[in-house]
C-alpha cells in the first residue's frame, strides 16, 4: 500500500509499517509522511513506537509489514549501510560511537571499500572541513571516550552528515543538553532544513516541538494517531492525541511559600574532588541543603554537578574537605540501566539491591517481597507482579520503582540526577509529584535536572555550577541561564 | 660472551616465530571481540594438515595444507561463537580438545598406530644477501625458513591495516563496540568470521612452521600448549601488532634462556626455568599499570 | 485464548522435540562416522560406553562418580567465581596448589589420627591464596583474570612437577611422587565395596550449600549483584566491589583448592606430577552447561564423570583410541551448546 | 632372587620357539586375556609404542585377547587396574614405574590377575616388576660417544626427570668417564614427552655448548633432537627405548634398546604357562632384553678399537660379572632390593 501523499516532495514516507518483538507489538500499521526542506516533529509516549520506526527507517531492523519510500522510490534496506547510501542519517539517543577511538576514526567507520586505505590525517581533513561547514564545533583528534555529552552529541550529527545524509533523524537530541546547547542546537537544525535537507525529531516535549517544527506527527500504541502541520494545531490538542485523553499537564504549579524545617540536614565543606587523571572536578565546594526544601543543581555538561550529588549522596568520597550527610540518604543516579537496576532481576532482588552493600545473615525475602509490593503501589509502578524481571518494565516505570525503592524507610535526604530524562509526559509529572511529596514530608531534596523548565518547576532554591564552583543564585531563569556560562 | 649471544638470539627467534604466527592471528580474533581459547586445536591441525599435503607435495604446498586445517577448525570456532553465538571459552575449551583428539585420531588413520618414522620435507633456511652477515642478530633475523620472512610482512601489514584501513577500523570498531560498528553499516557477524578465518590460517601457519620449518615430523603433543602461551603473549603485547611481536620475542627469549641455562650446567632446577616465562608475563603485566588496551567488548557473546 | 493456548502447546512439543533430536542425531552421526571410519565395532562400541557409566553399580558409584567428584568441586569454584563477575580460568592451578598443601600437611605428620582436619582446611587455603594472587593482580594493577589465573595454572604445574623432585619427594629419592598416606589421612569410603568416598558427599553438600548461599545469603546476594551489576550493585546497593570481586576470587579459589586436597586424600593418597589431567579446564564446561547453577552442576558433574568413565570403557572394551575420545568429549560439548541455542532460540520466537 | 628369575626366564626363552600349542594346555584352558597402560600415546615410535607392539605380538603369537587404554593420571590407572581385574583378565602390565601404586592397591582385590609394571619394585602374590636393566647399554652408550666426540662434551637430554631416565644417564656418564676421565656431560629434560619443537632447541643449545654426541630420552620430543642433529655438522644422537637407528640414519650412532616385545611375551608365557612367580623381574643384557643396537648404517663412525672394547665390555655384562660404577650404579632404582 502506498500512501497517496507519497510524491516526489516527499523526502522519507513510511506506510503501513509494523514490526513486533516477542510478544510485545512495537508497531501496527505506523505511517509516516516528511516532506523535503522541513523540520519533522515525531511525539509520543514511551512505547509509542518512536524510536522502532526509526529504526526500521534507518535499516537498523526489518520490519513485518511495510513500505519504506525515498523520494518517491521504494526501498529495502538490508543494513543501515543501504539506508545511509540512500542519504539517510541517524543520530541515536544512546549514541553509537567507539569510545576508544578517535572522532576521526569514528567518523571514518564503515566507509570506503574492504581494502581502501583510510587515513586518520586525512580524514582530519575532511572532519575539519566539516566542522567549518556545519559550525558544528569538535576536535579530530580527540578521543571519543574522553568528550563531554555535547561534543558527542556534534559527533554523531557530524557522522551523519559526512555521509551526506539528505534527511537526519534524531532521537531525543535534547535530552542529554543543557539549554543553552538546547538552543544552539534548534538554531542549527533550522538552516540546516533552510538549506533544502529534511530533519524527523523524536522528542517528548511538546511545546517544543511545536515551537520548532513544521509538521507533527504522533504515534499511539504503534500506530500514527495525528499527522499535521505545526501550526495548524495546539498543545492541548496534541497532548490529546500523545495521551489519548485530556490532560492538565503543562499548567504551573503554584508555587507554595518556602517552609523549610530550618534544620540542615546534608551539608558540604570545603570538598575537592579530582578525576582519575587528577583535574580537579570540584574545587573546594561548600554548600547545604535544609529539611523540606528542593534544591535544584543547574549546569551546563561537566561543569561538576554530578560529582557534587555523589558526594552529597555519600556515593563518592571526596578527597578533601568533609561532607555532614544523615544515616540515610536515597539517591536516584542518572544512568538507571548502569547504576540502579539490574534488568534481568525481579523487582523484589532489585528492591534488595539497595541493602546489598550492609546486610548481613541470610535475606528475608518475604519482607523485601512486601516492601516491594508497598513501594510499587506508592509510585503507581505498572507491574504485573513483585516477581516481574526489571526489563518488562517500560523505562518510566523502571524509574518510578527506583523512586519507590530509594524513598522507602523515610529517608532524610534524597538526591536525584535527571530524574525524569527520557520519560513521557505522564511519567515525568509522576516523578516530579514524588519529589515534591517528599520535600512537603520534611526531606532535604536535591535535584540535578539539564532541563531549566523542570528545575524550575520543581525548586525551591537554585544552585549552578560552573567549573568545579557553586555559586547560589536568585531565583531567575535570566540569572541561572548566566552563571551556568561563568557570567555572574 | 659474543659466541653465545647469536645462538641464544637464534634461539630466541626460532621459538619466538610459531608463537608470534598464532599470537598474531589470536591479536585479530580478540581485537574483533572474540577471546579464542581453541587457538591449541588449530596450531595443532595445522600441523597435522602440514603434515598430510607436505608428504605428497613437498614442504611449500605443505604450508598451503596447514592454513587450510587451521582455518576449517577456526571456522568451526566461528560457527559456534559467531552464528550461533555460544560462549567463547567453553568453546573453545572443546575445540582445543576437537583438535588434539581429532588430530590424534588421522594420524593412526592415516599412517597407522605404529607407523614408521615420518619424516617430512622440510623448508631450508634461505639466508638473504648481506643482511645474515650481521654480527649477533644476522643469523637469527635473516638465514631463516623462508616462511618466517612472512612475518616481516605480515606484522607490518597488519598494523597498517588496523589503523589505516577501514577494514582495521572496522574490526577494532567491532571489538570496541558491536552496536556502533553495526550502526555504521559493517556486520560484527561477519567482520568476526573474517577474523576468525584469519585466525585459523595464522594458528595454522603457527603449526605449520612447527612441522615443515623446524622439527621435521609430526607427533600428537607437538603444539604443547603454545595455543595458551599466544594467548598470553596477546595480553603483554597490549594488543598491537607490533607489540605483540616483541612479546613473541620476549617468550622466545625466556625460553632460550631456559635452554642455555640447562645447557650451562647452571644448576637451577628445570621447573623453574620452565615457569620463567609464565611468571614474566604476570611480573610484565602487573607492571604494564591500571589502564588497559583490552577491547571493551572482548569475550562478550553474540 | 484458552483453545489457543492449548493449540500452540500441542505444537510446541513437535517443535520443542524436533531440534534436540537433530543435534543428537548430528553428534551420534559423526561418532558413528569416525567409529566406522577407525574399524571399530560400533555397537560394542556404545554398549562398552554404556556400561562403563552407568551399566553397573560398580560403574557408576566407583568409576562414574569418583569422576564426578573433583569435576563437581571444581565446577561449583567456577560457578561461583562466574557469578560474581570474575573470570577465574585458573582452578586447574588452584587445584594443584590445595592437592600440595594437603600433602605436605598429612606428609609432616601432625594431627595424628585427625591429620584430614588439619589437611583439608590447608588445602582450602592454599588454593584461596592461590587464587589470591590473581586477584590481588586484579585488584592493585586490574590485570585480566583470565589471563593471569590462566598463567598461574602453568606456574602450579611446574611447581608441582618440583615439589614431588625435590621436599615432598618420597623417601627413597627416586620415584618423583610423594609417600603413600597412612589410612588416618584417607578420606573414609562411602558405600563399602566401592571406591566412592567422602569427597563426593562434602561436593553434594557444598552444592547444596553454595545454592543456599547466592539465594538466601547477603553474602551471595552481593556476589550475585556484583556478578549481574557491578556499577548498580556499587552506586544503590553502596557495595565495596573490588572487595566483593577479591572475595569471590579467594571463594572461588578455596573450593578449587579443596577439590585438590579431596583428590589426594580421597583418590590417589599420594601426589604426583600429572595428578590432574585438565579437570579445571573441564570444569568450566561443567560449571557453563549447569548455567552456573550450583544444583544443577551435581547433575553436569554427574554426566561428565560418566562420559569420562564411559569414554575409557570405549578403549578398554571396544579399542576406540584416547584421541577419539576426546573428539567424542568435544562433540558432545558443542552439540550441547547447539542445543543450548535452538532452546534459547525458541525462547525468543515465542 | 636374582638368579631364580633368571633362570625362570631361561627356561621361557628356551620355549619360545616351541609355539603357542605347547603351552596352551597347561594354562586354564581358555585364552588369556592381556591388557595394557600406557602413559603416553603409542605412536612415539619409543617407550609405548615399543610396548604396543609387544601387546600385539602377546595376541598374534599367544592368541591372546588383547585390550590397551592411554591413561593420564594416577586416579586413572587405578581405576582400569579394577576394571581390568573385575573382567577377569589375566595380565594387565601398566607400562612405567608409576604404575606401581597403583598395582600395589589394586592387586590384592582381584587374586587371579597378575599386575607387572614395567619399572619399579613393587612385588606382591600377584604382582611382579619388570626392571629393565637400561644401564647396561646406557654405559656402552656412554662409552661409544666419548670415544666418537671431538669435542669432549657429550649432553643427554630427557623428557621429565623419571627415575629410568635418570639412571640411564648416570650410566651414560659412567660410561663416558671411563674411556675419557676428562669428558663433560650436559643434562637437560625438556619439561614433557611431546614438545619436538623444544627438544630441538635443547638439543641446539647444547650443540652451541660444544656437546657432539646427544643420548635423548625424550619419546615423542626426542624427535627433535634427531632434528637438531641432521642439521648440525658432525653431532651425532643416541636413540632410546626402541630401535631409533632408521629414525635419521645418517646421524645416529645406535640406540639403546629395550627389547619390550619380548618382555612381554616372556611374562606372557610365564603366566599362561602357571609358572608365574611374584619378584622384579631383571632383564640384562645377560637376557638380551636390553641391549646395545650400533646403527648399520654408520658403520665406520666408532673407531674399531672401540667396537671391540665395546664388545668386550658387553660380553662381560651378557656373562654377568660386569659390575656398574659405584655412582651410575647408585642413581639405579632397581638395585634397591625387592620390598
Amino acid at each position: 500500500m502506498v500512501s497517496a501523499r507519497a510524491d516526489v516532495s516527499t523526502a522519507l514516507s513510511l506506510c503501513d509499517m509494523s514490526k513486533r518483538f516477542g510478544t510485545t507489538q512495537a508497531l501496527d500499521g505506523a505511517s509516516l509522511d516528511v516532506r523535503r526542506g522541513t523540520l519533522h516533529a515525531l511525539l509520543g509516549e514511551n512505547g509509542a513506537g518512536k524510536t522502532t520506526l526509526m529504526r526500521l527507517a534507518f535499516g537498523m531492523d526489518t520490519p513485518d509489514t511495510g513500505t519504506i519510500l525515498v523520494n518517491g522510490k521504494t526501498c529495502a534496506w538490508r543494513t543501515s549501510a543501504d539506508a545511509l547510501r540512500a542519504g539517510i542519517g541517524m543520530v541515536h539517543q544512546h549514541f553509537l560511537l567507539v569510545p576508544a577511538m578517535s572522532v576521526a576514526e569514528n567518523i571514518g567507520l564503515g566507509r570506503g571499500g574492504v581494502f581502501s586505505g583510510f587515513d586518520p590525517t586525512c580524514t582530519a581533513a575532511v572532519v575539519r572541513d566539516l566542522v567549518a561547514a556545519t559550525g558544528l564545533a569538535i576536535d579530530p583528534e580527540a578521543r571519543v571516550g574522553d568528550l563531554p555529552v555535547g561534543a558527542q552529541q556534534r559527533l554523531e550529527i557530524l557522522k551523519a552528515l559526512s555521509h551526506d545524509a539528505q534527511v537526519l533523524i534524531l532521537d531525543e537530541p535534547t535530552a542529554v543538553l543543557s539549554p543553552q546547547e538546547t538552543q544552539d542546537l534548534y538554531a542549527w537544525l533550522r538552516r540546516f532544513v533552510d538549506s533544502g535537507r529534511t530533519v524527523v525529531l523524536i522528542t517528548h516535549k511538546v511545546r517544543e516541538a511545536l515551537q520548532i517544527a513544521d509538521d507533527v506527527t504522533v504515534l499511539r500504541r504503534g500506530r500514527t494517531v495525528m499527522q499535521v502541520a505545526a501550526h495548524a494545531t495546539g498543545e492541548a490538542e496534541v497532548l490529546t492525541a500523545l495521551l489519548g485523553e485530556t490532560t492538565t499537564h503543562g499548567a504551573p504549579h503554584a508555587r507554595a511559600p518556602r517552609r523549610t524545617t530550618g534544620k540542615t540536614v546534608l551539608a558540604v565543606n570545603g570538598v575537592t574532588v579530582r578525576d582519575d587523571r587528577g583535574t580537579e572536578r570540584l574545587k573546594c565546594v561548600t554548600t547545604h541543603v535544609c529539611g523540606g526544601e528542593i534544591l535544584g543543581v543547574a549546569g551546563v555538561e561537566g561543569a561538576g554537578q554530578l560529582e557534587l550529588l555523589r558526594v552529597m549522596a555519600g556515593r563518592r568520597i571526596p578527597d578533601t574537605g568533609s561532607a555532614t550527610r544523615p544515616a540515610r540518604v536515597g539517591f536516584v543516579p542518572e544512568d538507571r540501566h548502569r547504576d540502579a537496576v539490574i534488568g534481568e532481576w525481579t523487582l523484589i532482588e532489585n528492591f534488595a539491591l539497595k541493602d546489598a552493600g550492609r546486610a548481613t545473615g541470610t535475606m528475608v525475602w518475604d519482607d523485601y517481597r512486601v516492601r516491594a509490593e508497598l513501594g510499587v503501589r506508592a509510585q503507581d509502578v505498572r507491574a504485573t507482579s513483585a516477581h516481574d524481571r526489571m526489563d518488562a518494565l517500560s523505562g518510566g516505570n523502571q524509574q518510578k520503582f527506583v523512586l519507590a525503592r530509594e524513598l522507602e524507610g523515610a529517608p532524610e535526604a534524597f538526591v536525584v540526577e535527571n530524574p525524569t530524562r527520557g520519560l513521557d509526559v505522564r511519567a515525568t509529572e509522576q516523578v516530579l509529584d514524588a519529589l515534591r511529596a517528599a520535600r512537603d514530608a520534611g526531606v532535604a531534596v536535591v535535584i540535578y535536572s539539564s532541563d531549566l523548565d523542570e528545575l524550575f518547576s520543581v525548586s525551591d532554591r537554585i544552585v549552578v555550577c560552573y567549573d568545579g564552583t557553586v555559586h547560589e543564585v536568585p531565583f531567575d531563569r535570566q540569572a541561572v541561564g548566566r552563571a551556568m556560562v561563568g557570567l555572574s | 660472551m659474543t659466541d653465545a649471544l647469536a645462538p641464544f638470539v637464534e634461539a630466541t627467534v626460532r621459538t619466538a616465530t610459531p608463537l608470534a604466527f598464532a599470537a598474531l592471528g589470536e591479536l585479530v580474533a580478540e581485537r574483533s571481540g572474540v577471546i579464542n581459547i581453541g587457538l591449541e586445536g588449530t596450531i595443532i591441525a595445522g600441523a597435522f594438515g602440514g603434515l598430510v599435503v607436505a608428504g605428497t607435495a613437498g614442504a611449500g604446498l605443505g604450508f598451503v595444507g596447514a592454513v587450510a586445517a587451521g582455518m576449517l577448525v577456526a571456522a568451526i570456532f566461528a560457527f559456534f561463537v559467531v552464528t550461533l553465538k555460544a560462549d567463547h571459552i567453553i568453546t573453545g575449551t572443546a575445540i582445543s580438545m576437537l583438535g588434539v583428539g581429532s588430530t590424534g585420531t588421522l594420524y593412526r588413520l592415516y599412517y597407522g598406530t605404529t607407523g614408521a618414522a615420518l619424516e617430512t620435507p622440510t623448508l631450508a633456511p634461505f639466508p638473504i644477501p648481506i643482511l645474515h652477515s650481521i654480527p649477533w642478530i644476522g643469523g637469527a633475523f635473516f638465514a631463516q625458513p623462508p616462511v618466517m620472512y612472512l612475518l616481516y610482512v605480515i606484522v607490518p601489514c597488519l598494523a597498517w591495516c588496523m589503523t589505516r584501513t577501514s577494514v582495521g577500523l572496522a574490526l577494532r570498531a567491532v571489538g570496541e563496540r558491536p552496536e556502533a560498528a553495526r550502526a555504521a553499516g559493517i556486520s560484527p557477524a561477519r567482520v568476526r568470521w573474517v577474523a576468525l578465518l584469519f585466525c585459523g590460517a595464522m594458528g595454522g601457519l603457527s603449526g605449520g612452521t612447527l612441522v615443515l620449518a623446524q622439527v621435521g615430523t609430526f607427533n600428537e603433543g607437538i603444539s604443547a600448549g603454545r595455543g595458551f602461551i599466544a594467548i598470553a603473549i596477546v595480553v603483554l603485547g597490549r594488543w598491537s601488532a607490533v607489540g605483540v611481536t616483541g612479546a613473541a620475542l620476549l617468550f622466545g627469549a625466556a625460553s632460550a634462556l631456559q635452554y642455555l641455562a640447562q645447557a650451562m650446567g647452571w644448576g637451577i632446577p628445570y621447573q623453574f626455568a620452565l615457569a620463567l616465562p609464565y611468571v614474566l608475563t604476570l611480573a610484565a603485566l602487573a607492571g604494564a599499570g591500571k589502564r588497559s588496551a583490552a577491547p571493551a567488548s572482548l569475550g562478550v557473546r553474540g | 485464548m484458552t483453545t489457543r493456548a492449548a493449540t500452540t502447546s500441542t505444537l510446541f512439543s513437535w517443535k520443542r522435540l524436533l531440534p534436540p533430536l537433530l543435534v543428537s542425531a548430528v553428534v551420534v552421526g559423526v561418532i558413528v562416522v569416525v567409529i566406522v571410519a577407525g574399524h571399530h565395532d560400533i555397537i560394542e562400541s556404545f554398549s562398552a560406553f554404556g556400561r562403563g557409566s552407568f551399566g553397573s553399580a560398580y560403574a557408576f558409584w566407583s568409576a562414574t562418580l569418583v569422576r564426578a567428584t573433583p569435576l563437581t568441586l571444581l565446577g561449583l569454584a567456577v560457578a561461583l567465581a562466574f557469578r560474581s563477575g570474575v573470570m577465574n580460568i585458573g582452578a586447574e592451578g588452584q587445584f594443584l596448589a590445595g592437592a600440595s598443601a594437603a600433602t605436605a600437611v598429612v606428609l609432616t605428620g601432625v594431627g595424628g589420627g585427625m591429620v584430614l582436619v588439619i589437611a583439608l582446611p590447608a588445602a582450602v587455603l592454599a588454593g584461596a591464596l592461590w587464587a589470591a594472587i590473581a586477584g590481588w593482580l586484579k585488584r592493585e594493577f586490574g590485570v585480566l583474570e583470565v589471563i593471569s589465573s590462566l598463567m598461574l595454572n602453568f606456574v602450579a604445574q611446574y611447581l608441582v612437577s618440583y615439589l614431588v623432585r625435590g621436599p615432598l619427594q618420597e623417601p627413597t629419592h627416586v620415584y618423583p611422587q610423594t609417600e603413600t598416606f597412612g589410612p588416618a589421612a584417607q578420606l573414609p569410603l562411602l558405600i563399602s565395596g566401592q571406591r566412592l568416598h567422602l569427597g563426593y558427599a562434602i561436593a553434594v553438600l557444598l552444592a547444596l550449600i553454595l545454592w543456599w548461599m547466592f539465594r538466601a545469603t547477603a553474602v551471595g546476594f552481593r556476589l550475585r549483584a556484583v556478578g549481574a551489576g557491578a556499577a548498580a550493585a556499587a552506586s544503590a546497593g553502596q557495595v565495596m566491589v573490588p572487595r566483593v570481586l577479591f572475595t569471590a576470587f579467594l571463594l572461588s579459589g578455596a573450593i578449587a583448592g579443596l577439590a585438590g586436597g579431596v583428590e589426594v586424600t580421597g583418590v590417589t593418597y599420594a601426589l604426583y606430577e600429572g595428578i590432574s589431567p585438565g579437570f579445571g579446564y573441564t570444569a568450566i564446561a561443567v560449571a557453563l552447561l549447569a548455567r552456573l547453577n550450583p544444583l544443577a552442576i551435581i547433575g553436569t558433574g554427574i554426566f561428565f564423570g560418566a562420559l569420562e568413565a564411559g569414554a575409557a570403557a570405549m578403549q578398554r572394551d571396544a579399542g576406540v583410541p584416547f584421541q577419539f575420545v576426546a573428539v567424542v568429549e568435544a562433540l558432545v560439548v558443542l552439540g550441547v551448546i547447539a542445543l543450548d541455542w535452538t532452546r534459547e532460540r525458541g525462547a525468543t520466537r515465542r | 632372587m636374582l638368579i631364580n628369575a633368571v633362570v625362570l626366564l631361561g627356561t621361557a626363552c628356551g620355549g619360545a620357539n616351541g609355539g603357542a600349542k605347547d603351552v596352551k594346555p597347561v594354562s586354564t584352558g581358555s585364552a588369556i586375556k592381556v591388557a595394557l597402560l600406557t602413559p603416553g600415546p603409542i605412536t612415539d615410535q619409543s617407550w609405548n609404542g615399543g610396548a604396543y607392539t609387544g601387546l600385539l605380538r602377546i595376541k598374534d603369537s599367544l592368541g591372546a585377547s588383547v585390550s590397551h587404554i592411554q591413561t593420564k593420571t594416577p586416579a586413572e590407572f587405578e581405576e582400569n587396574f579394577r576394571q581390568y581385574g573385575a573382567q577377569g583378565y589375566t595380565i594387565v602390565i601398566g607400562h612405567g614405574f608409576e604404575f606401581q601404586d597403583a598395582a600395589k592397591r589394586v592387586g590384592p582385590e582381584f587374586p587371579k590377575t597378575v599386575y607387572i609394571t614395567t619399572g619399579g619394585n613393587s612385588v606382591g602374590p600377584n604382582i611382579a616388576a619388570l626392571s629393565f636393566a637400561f644401564e647396561e647399554p646406557s654405559y656402552l652408550a656412554g662409552m661409544v660417544a666419548a670415544a666418537v666426540s671431538k669435542t669432549g662434551t657429550v649432553g643427554c637430554i630427557g623428557g621429565t626427570e623419571l627415575p629410568p631416565v635418570k639412571s640411564s644417564f648416570a650410566a651414560f656418564a659412567a660410561g663416558a668417564l671411563a674411556v675419557n676421565p676428562k669428558i663433560k656431560v650436559v643434562t637437560a629434560f625438556i619439561g614433557n614427552w611431546d614438545d619436538a619443537s623444544a627438544g630441538k632447541e635443547q638439543a641446539l643449545a647444547q650443540i652451541g655448548r660444544g656437546a657432539d654426541v646427544i643420548f635423548q630420552n625424550a619419546d615423542a620430543a626426542g624427535l627433535g633432537v634427531f632434528q637438531a642433529a641432521k642439521e648440525g655438522k658432525g653431532v651425532w644422537v643416541v636413540g632410546s627405548n626402541a630401535d631409533q637407528n632408521n629414525i635419521a640414519p645418517a646421524v645416529t650412532l645406535g640406540s639403546v634398546l629395550i627389547d619390550v616385545p619380548h618382555a612381554f611375551m616372556v611374562m606372557a608365557r610365564e603366566v599362561q604357562g602357571g609358572k608365574f612367580q611374584p619378584r622384579v623381574v631383571r632383564l640384562d643384557t645377560k637376557s638380551d632384553v636390553v641391549r646395545w643396537v650400533p646403527n648399520p648404517a654408520t658403520p665406520n663412525a666408532i673407531p674399531a678399537a672401540m667396537r671391540a672394547r665395546v664388545d668386550s665390555v658387553q660380553r662381560l655384562m651378557q656373562s654377568g660379572v660386569f659390575v656398574m660404577p659405584p655412582a651410575a650404579a647408585a642413581a639405579t632404582p632397581s638395585t634397591g632390593a625387592a620390598k
